[in-house]
């Protein structure tokens, strides 16, 4: 019970922190409107006219941005508990190391889904998908987009699992914080292939029927989850 | 470990990996032989077609297949080059790396 | 004559005579003729990655446990060798693609979950080479856990991704009796390769430490 | 009563020898004031002691658990002032105090807050960010974080260092304030003047090895002066 008021308090701190600057979410914010610009310009003013064709690129888009946000969220998440050795205060109070990787990969997976709701109406707006979307679809609009940002998020909790023990290591590279791009990326492969087809398969079908990727999405969210869970006491601990 | 004992191990490996696809290779089928073959054929089967025809078409196929063997092999060739020389450089690297090692540890324990 | 240039000549031994059965001895395959023969070490070298990777892992975890610097020197050496076995298949890969497809590459299955592998594993040298002194092995070690428990997924992941290009279950059925016997007699050859690199990479390792053992303690005179 | 026993704490870095077999013991209502030039090892020692560093070798109990096994146990009964703050900067005191008193599960908190912000004389800064404090007004801030759960043991590294008069006379009466209260205290410093005053009990940390001088009764200030200086030399 103790552990559980714990992990609550950290999770609050995280995000109390985080939006005392603000300077992170403006970052990750900006950060991630320029991608979609970036293809947009790449790709535009003339988008594939096959739906399936403009689903994949609005997927492709989505998860370019969210991994790269992801990933400099991180960075900053550490570097707060880093500078002034606040880390080292939080060990301090015997919190288990455990449930401080728990408040992290909550706070952060809040964070995150946060600008994915923010994001993904905006990018496929700006890629013209919403237009170009089938008529099943169509109809359903709004219930799609919650389905998508529902992927986006089992996605980003597998992505924060791997990303938050990751990031807790690299960061110990003083000045070195571009590192967690390499060795992150690799290591969420899965997540972001299975994210970028469940994508699609709701952007052009408004389902996920007959899709075993988001069953990777969660069995790789799980399996992590587990394992980071019980390794990260020698990241904190040494 | 010496660099020139890896060497040897790769000359010897070139040297019999030559000698393997030198005999893979089918070119011991000479002009007599493919004659006497077709003979051999028409006088078996009684057939009756034109000796310089059959004979012509026969030489044709054969370079044809012996072009694509070669382009084959050329393939197989240069996959086990490849993968000795990888082998070969890491284990050259390894011990000249653990040579030196070795020589700055003397030193060092000879300067003590 | 140590016990390491025993394992190093018996290794040369045994490649040879696994080139004597591939080239030699094993019949030659039916569709694919004599570019099926690369399939043998080609094969074999992937299995070699997934058990260097795995020794990583199991040496990264007894690393965890017992803190004994030996067996971060086995783990890191290990990848290192599996970094090495992976080119291979990553270099094999696409000559045999270039025959079979006409293109160096074909994000075919297997091949790509190779690629992801072998830059999981460059990551985890980068990354080590970036850590400080005391969190090295550590780190390392969470990190070389945390790479194999992802070798399945990925493995699983890119195959759904793709459909299978690879010659795969069906063939493997119709191989003739000499073809499994060389297979396996390059397995075996790349294993006992494999050991005796572990060896004097685990050698150069602890040669590495021993010098910087010295080195610091003359520092610590002047 | 014993509340810190170590013995044989050895930390090697890599292939250097920080800590070289310490042997140290604190009982309750006792300051012992750790003497050292930089780099002799004082840090890592408050490192160790405080369970924020695991030693190479060597055991050590606090409060007769053993802290090498049980870390996460020992915690709530260490309060450490260290170089950094241990804290969030962004935040001011009273957030900082908040956050870490629920972690240590402190009960009535608004009112421990109150009393240690008037202790340390932060009262009128309770709402200011920390990362705009003056040397001294940190310090106090780091010693109240220290002690917001109460601790029966005080780990000190360089209390005074960057400190001007009048806050290192705050700081000296802080710790005889807890002294009194029956709390164990480890301070490490280079300042003989100053860890004379404060302490019980003096000891030297030199080569990465204890050496035991003297109870305060047995020693004048000019004599800690003049045998540290001497040893200084060797």
């Amino acid at each position: 019970m103790k552990g559980f008021r714990q992990i609550i308090w950290l999770i609050r701190k995280d995000l109390a922190l985080q939006f005392r600057t603000k300077d992170t979410l403006i970052l990750i914010f900006v950060f991630s409107i320029l991608v979609v610009l970036i293809f947009s310009f790449a790709f535009g003013p003339i988008f594939p006219d096959d739906p399936e064709d403009r689903a994949k690129l609005a997927a492709s888009v989505l998860w370019t941005a969210f991994s790269f946000a992801g990933i400099i969220t991180l960075n900053r998440s550490f570097d707060l508990e880093r500078a002034n050795g606040a880390i080292q205060g939080v060990r301090l109070t015997g919190v288990d190391p455990s449930n401080f990787y728990l408040s992290k990969v909550i706070s952060t997976l809040v964070f995150l889904t946060m600008l994915e709701l923010i994001v993904t109406p905006i990018a496929l707006q700006f890629l013209e998908v919403l237009d170009v979307l089938p008529a099943i679809v169509q109809e359903r609009l709004l219930l799609t987009l919650l389905k998508l940002i529902g992927v986006l998020a089992i996605g980003t909790l597998g992505f924060c699992a791997v990303g938050v023990i990751v990031s807790g290591i690299s960061t110990s590279t003083h000045g070195k914080e571009s590192l967690l791009s390499v060795v992150l990326l690799p290591l969420i492969f899965p997540v972001i292939m299975a994210g970028a087809k469940c994508s699609v398969s709701l952007l052009t079908t408004g389902g996920l029927e007959g899709n075993f990727w988001i069953s990777i999405l969660v069995v790789y969210s799980l399996v992590f989850l587990a394992s980071a869970y019980l390794l990260f006491e020698f990241v904190i601990e040494g | 470990m010496h660099k020139s004992l890896w060497i040897t191990v790769l000359i010897i490996f070139v040297v019999f990996f030559g000698l393997f696809i030198r005999s893979q290779v089918p070119v011991i089928i000479t002009q007599d032989e493919v004659f006497a073959a077709i003979d051999d054929a028409i006088a078996e089967t009684k057939a009756q077609v034109d000796k310089t025809e059959v004979e012509q078409v026969v030489n044709k196929a054969l370079e044809k297949l012996e072009a694509r063997q070669k382009k084959r092999l050329k393939f197989l060739v240069s996959a086990y080059f490849i993968i000795w020389l990888i082998f070969i450089l890491y284990a050259l690297w390894l011990g000249q790396t653990q040579d030196q090692l070795r020589k700055r540890l003397d030193q060092l324990e000879a300067g003590r | 004559m140590t016990r390491v240039q025993l394992i190093g000549i018996l290794a040369t031994l045994c490649l040879f005579m696994a080139l004597y059965f591939v080239f030699s001895y094993a019949k030659v395959e039916a569709t694919m003729l004599e570019v099926q023969k690369i399939f043998y070490f080609h094969v074999s070298s992937a299995f070699t990655v997934f058990i260097a990777f795995g020794v990583t892992c199991l040496f990264s975890i007894l690393y965890l446990i017992k803190r004994k610097d030996r067996y971060d020197m086995i783990a890191v050496a290990s990848a290192e060798l599996g970094i090495v076995f992976c080119t291979i298949v990553l270099l094999t890969g696409p000559i045999w693609a270039r025959y079979a497809w006409n293109t160096w590459w074909n994000w075919e299955a297997r091949l790509t979950s190779t690629l992801i592998l072998w830059l999981m594993y460059i990551a985890y040298f980068i990354l080590r080479s970036a850590l400080a002194e005391e969190t090295k092995r550590v780190y390392s070690a969470v990190l070389g856990i945390i790479a194999y428990l992802n070798v399945p997924i990925v493995y699983f992941s890119v195959e759904i991704w793709q459909g299978n290009l690879h010659p795969s279950t069906d063939t493997k059925m119709n191989l003739h009796p000499t073809m499994v016997k060389a297979w396996m007699i390059s397995w075996l050859a790349l294993s006992v390769l494999y050991v005796f690199l572990l060896v004097l990479r685990y050698q150069t390792e602890r040669l590495k430490s021993q010098l910087e053992t010295i080195q610091y303690q003359q520092m610590e005179k002047t | 009563m014993i509340l810190l026993q170590a013995t044989q704490i050895t930390k090697r870095f890599a292939h250097r020898m920080v800590l070289n077999g310490v042997d140290l013991d604190v009982q309750a209502g006792e300051v012992v004031a750790i003497f050292g030039p930089n780099g002799a090892g004082k840090t890592t020692l408050i490192k160790i002691l405080s369970t924020l560093v695991k030693p190479t070798s060597g055991a050590f109990q606090i409060a007769g658990i053993d802290a090498i096994a049980n870390p996460l146990r020992v915690r709530s009964s260490l309060g450490v002032v260290a170089h950094e703050p241990f804290a969030y900067l962004e935040w001011s005191p009273y957030e900082n105090l908040k956050f870490f008193g629920r972690l240590y599960g402190v009960d009535a908190l608004e009112e421990r807050i109150a009393d240690l912000l008037a202790d340390v004389e932060l009262t009128p800064f309770a709402h200011e960010p920390v990362r705009i404090f003056s040397r001294g007004m940190t310090q106090r801030f780091m010693i109240a974080k220290a002690l917001i759960h109460d601790p029966t043991l005080l780990l000190f590294d360089e209390p005074f260092s960057g400190l001007d008069v009048a806050a290192k006379q705050f700081v000296l009466k802080l710790i005889q304030q807890e002294r009194a209260r029956g709390k164990g205290l480890i301070l490490t410093t280079h300042d003989t003047e100053l860890g004379y005053h404060a302490a019980s009990r003096f000891l030297f940390l030199l080569d990465g090895q204890i050496e035991p001088v003297a109870e305060k009764a047995e020693i004048e200030l000019t004599e800690l002066s003049r045998q540290y200086e001497q040893r200084l030399k060797k």
